[in-house]
């Protein structure tokens, strides 16, 4: 009798732990280090209609707690998706969350439509908020009525829920979640990187090509922390958590703050081995808290409750 | 097969100035089976600095179960890799990525080393395989100045090595091009490692000779899954036009990569 | 002849080194640490109208590589800080920035017109961005026209130079700039916390009492960079520079952003001597960057300039 | 004077589960003059974490300069502290606070030292301090169990001693208030330190008495700067209507302040 199943949306987890969009590839190489049937799903890597090369290097560059990332959306577009990738991930038992970026609403509208048709993918990622691309995307995560608009017409495709990913790069989340739930989204994955810059102290430069890129790790997560907090009481729909996730001790504050699932980024690249090794050590921290079920845990933050 | 172990320091040592002997033993020395590889190691057990340092194998002793690394203690990870002392741990993925390859070189035949700085290391471990593969090498290695020199009487156990020096404290004073341009070094292949200019240097004199260069890029995960570290190709490779130095490289057929 | 001075709207700064509000109260607990003429000047705790006790404790959480605060802008009113703390700060030969605070426009205006009369103070901050006060601040910092409006408002009764405090949570920090810039402020100081939580994994609940708080420290340098960067391209007026600065090279890339100076806020915490060691420090570093004024590396990041 | 000094520790060891002792050296020893203060310690260099942690002098030994600390590893920052061995250099911010005040108590009286868990620590250094001024301590301590409870017997040379657990795996079953009930212990004034549940007992119970209580809040600064700490007062004191626990702190009289 499992203590971690999670039902959401389009998706049945086994636990609540999946890597996060664009710091797992599409799977390949980390199956090499252990079996992927473990995670509870999959974020790919974000696809766009064309196939991206994505920016200029130095794409990335270390900060406290955290690290910058403009890789630019670099994918094999949806055709190399739909041909290789998610054909290969088919020999796991794991729900497949598909990341759709875009550069117009067009082309959000047209990847959806055809990579929620693959066997495996039982959810769209709405990427509305990458920091990282110049045309469309960003807009897209900071203008709710945009937002609204784009969550509409990807619902009208799909064939599976749509969860929409949310840019903290906001002065009003709630606003924000708000304005997509009523637009039919199903789920809401929060969050997406803050705007961030480094500068090398040799040249003055800054030392990403592309100048500013998206912060991600420890550093943000009590920005996530206080969003998901603020939006899941405002919300029906679930969401599910990311940003900065290093133990189980963080899972449990994304589970306290209203996160039904959670997603592991940035630490990927310091312990490869991190989502296994959190799903095994979550029953026993289940214990310590004296809990049958994660699913208790579910915004005990600002929820009234015994005790 | 990548492993991630928890690896003891057998001995730390300074042998120039900012540039540190390291050496590891673990059972991950076992996978280790090519020059060029390298491994992405933890310097800190917390949150600061959070990401791995890529840092090539100079020596592998497979009896020992032990590796070697050699590097500059530059910014806070290497600084504090630099505070480890015998018997510490520490946190190490490998082997990663793609070495040199020694088939590509048969007995007799002579390979040009060519290393600047940081890139000098992993030529080592190279110069020891292909010597034991009945390879004769040359090595052309260039420094900024005298005081970071390092490793000069351990090639030249292995062949003719000749330095250059940014500041002509050392050796030639110029560029490791402008040895091999001197000293009109005859070679059947060329293996390089260092900056960018560098290979630039050597792969636009060279490109039509046999040749492998080893890139640096800045990383994330080093395994092949984020895209930090890719590279335009010159023509496309297996249908891409990019190949990922951490898993496609680090080494690469000279012309291959686009260099800047 | 010094190479740290800085000439800035209302303020000669011996060097562009100064404590950042909040994080030194008015002064009197460092002085009993070293002598505060060392400083380039002193940022004071927010005045607001009234005494003001602040939240309720805990009023600190620590997170990766910074913290939150939630202190709720206590201090002594504005009777007190004229009367005790500008007072007692007479002695040093270091100019006064007043931080201004308040929960309606009029309490600014009111705080600003008396405490700008004070022979020490030489310029204040108009901190419009707090997030720990629940009426107003928040709002004042993410409203373009309602900053520009209470900006105007403060400069029309000032005696010394204005510098609005700005927010990060904002998704257009250079429409704000712009804003605030055009109303006639005549400096900028940013950044300000971001909002954050951070749970206490025993009870579920946030650790601070306030629930969420600002956060503040290495964690956010790099957000602060980014913002500076874009706002000192677009703006006239010079940029005092803060967010989680830890040394020299700190300073650096804050000056290369497009800062005139900086702040030291949180840091104090972790070194209460942190300020007068930059401020010796920053020679050294100059040598080494081969400049002759530090004034010269200010905006290096987006000027171009020869080589 | 406060001073920030890298100090020299001398010794650590567990002496419960999860209790440390450790002694550290240096000059700041000198300017520890009053039992109840404590020390703000940096327990890594780097940013992870990046505050001080607040920890109560227990002892201190002017002919040595040294002073010990004793404290339960629990988060990030003690357990971190828990690493240090011999030698290690610690970064240390101190003496900071008012600690208890020892002329209020004369030659002959009898003072109740009732300590909590952690809180326990400080009133060591009190006891050898009323000692050597002739005053007469007995000694309640309180703890969650047996496998926790510490200087049990190093009290005991000062004078009675009673040690209650919540579990009641030793001493008597219960809290520290019951022992004082149940044992009719008579004392002349008292000093206590430990959870604000158990202050607020006592404040409760003994508000007309002389006592002392030592206090905990969580802090920034440590020094008076950043108003993290501060707490309601129930008469205003120096026309404030709240107390800095750090600076005005972390001792204050019985009844001074608003417990909750
Ligand atoms: C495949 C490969 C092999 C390498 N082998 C060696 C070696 O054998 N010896 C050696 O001294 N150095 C080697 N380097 C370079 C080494 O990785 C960097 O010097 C090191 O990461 C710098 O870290 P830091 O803590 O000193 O600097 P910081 O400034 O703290 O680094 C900040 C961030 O930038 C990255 N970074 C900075 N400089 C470089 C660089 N030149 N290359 C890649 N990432 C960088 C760091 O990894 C880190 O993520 C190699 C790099 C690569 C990619
Ligand atoms: C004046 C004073 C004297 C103290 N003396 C002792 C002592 O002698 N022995 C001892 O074991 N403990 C003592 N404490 C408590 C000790 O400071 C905390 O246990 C410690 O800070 C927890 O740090 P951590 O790294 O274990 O926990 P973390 O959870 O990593 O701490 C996170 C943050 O919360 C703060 N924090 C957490 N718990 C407390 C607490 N109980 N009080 C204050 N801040 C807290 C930390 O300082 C840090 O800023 C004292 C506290 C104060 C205020
Ligand atoms: C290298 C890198 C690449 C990323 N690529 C994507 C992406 O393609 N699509 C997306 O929605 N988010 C992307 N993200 C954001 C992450 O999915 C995640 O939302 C964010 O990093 C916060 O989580 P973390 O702190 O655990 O990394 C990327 C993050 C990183 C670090
Ligand atoms: C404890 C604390 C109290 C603060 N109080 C104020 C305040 O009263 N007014 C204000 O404008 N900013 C206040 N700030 C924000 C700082 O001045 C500064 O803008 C911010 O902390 C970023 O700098 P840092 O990362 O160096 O701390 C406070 C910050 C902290 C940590
Ligand atoms: S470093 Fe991640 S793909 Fe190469
Ligand atoms: S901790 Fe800063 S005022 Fe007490």
């Amino acid at each position: 009798m499992s203590r971690l199943n999670i039902e959401l949306p389009g998706l049945s987890l086994k636990n609540p732990v999946m890597p996060a969009s664009g710091c797992f590839g599409f799977g390949q190489e980390f199956s090499q280090l252990y079996d992927l049937n473990k995670l509870g799903a999959i974020m790919i890597k974000a696809t766009t209609l064309e196939p991206r090369f994505g920016n200029p290097t130095p794409r990335v560059a270390e900060t406290a707690a955290g690290m910058l990332n403009a890789i630019g959306l670099q994918n094999p577009g949806l055709e190399g998706v739909l041909m290789n990738e998610l054909p290969w991930l088919e020999q796991f038992d794991v729900p497949i969350i598909a990341n759709v970026a875009g550069s117009e609403m067009d082309d959000y509208v047209e990847v959806a439509k055809e990579i929620s048709q693959a066997s495996n993918v039982r959810a769209l990622e709405l990427n509305i908020s990458c920091p990282n691309v110049k045309k469309g995307g960003i807009a897209f995560g900071t203008i709710p009525e945009v937002a609204a608009e784009l969550t509409k017409q990807v619902k009208d495709v799909s064939s599976v829920p749509v969860y929409v990913k949310l840019s903290p790069n906001v002065a009003d989340i709630v606003g924000m979640a708000q304005a997509v739930e009523e637009a039919g989204a199903d789920g809401l994955t929060m969050i997406n990187t803050l705007l961030g810059m480094r500068l090398d102290l040799k040249t003055g430069k800054p030392i990403l090509a592309n100048q500013s890129g998206g912060l991600s790790g420890p550093a943000i997560k009590p920005v996530a922390i206080r969003m998901i907090h603020d939006v899941s009481q405002k919300v029906k729909i679930p969401i599910i958590g990311m940003g900065g996730i290093e133990s189980v001790d963080d899972i449990i504050e994304y589970f306290y703050a209203g996160a039904s699932a959670i997603a592991v980024g940035t630490l990927n690249f310091s312990d490869p081995f991190i989502c296994p090794r959190l799903i095994e050590e979550l029953p026993r921290k289940l214990d310590e808290l004296q809990v049958s079920h994660i699913s208790e845990l579910v915004g005990r933050s600002w929820k009234t409750y015994a005790g | 097969m990548i492993q991630q172990e928890i690896m003891r320091v057998i001995s730390q040592q300074e042998i120039a100035r900012n540039i540190y002997e390291l050496t590891l033993e673990g059972t991950m020395v076992k996978q280790m089976n090519q020059p060029g590889q390298f491994v992405h190691i933890r310097t800190n057990p917390g949150l600061d600095p959070l990401l791995r340092r890529p840092i090539s194998i100079a020596a592998i002793d497979q009896t020992k179960q032990q590796f070697t690394v050699i590097y500059r203690a530059e910014g806070k990870g290497t600084n504090l890799l630099a505070q480890q002392t015998e018997n510490s741990q520490l946190n190490v993925l490998g082997p990663l990525g793609n070495g040199f390859p020694l088939n590509e070189f048969h007995p007799g035949e002579t390979a040009i080393l060519v290393g600047g700085g940081i890139g000098v290391p992993p030529l080592y471990e190279l110069a020891t395989q292909l010597h034991k593969q009945g390879v004769k090498t040359i090595h052309v290695l260039g420094f900024q100045t005298k005081e970071v020199v390092f490793y000069e009487q351990e090639f030249a156990e292995f062949g003719e090595t000749f330095v250059a020096t940014v500041d002509g404290s050392h050796g030639t004073k110029g560029f490791v091009t402008d040895v091999i341009e001197k000293e009109q070094l005859d070679f059947d292949g060329l293996f390089a490692c260092g900056p960018t200019p560098m290979l630039n240097a050597l792969q636009q004199r060279y490109k039509d000779r046999k040749g492998f260069l080893s890139m640096e890029q800045r990383m994330g995960c080093g395994i092949g899954a984020c895209f930090a570290c890719v590279c335009h190709v010159n023509e496309p490779v297996n249908g891409k036009d990019y190949v990922k130095v951490c898993s496609d490289g680090p080494v690469f057929p000279i012309g291959r990569v686009v260099l800047t």
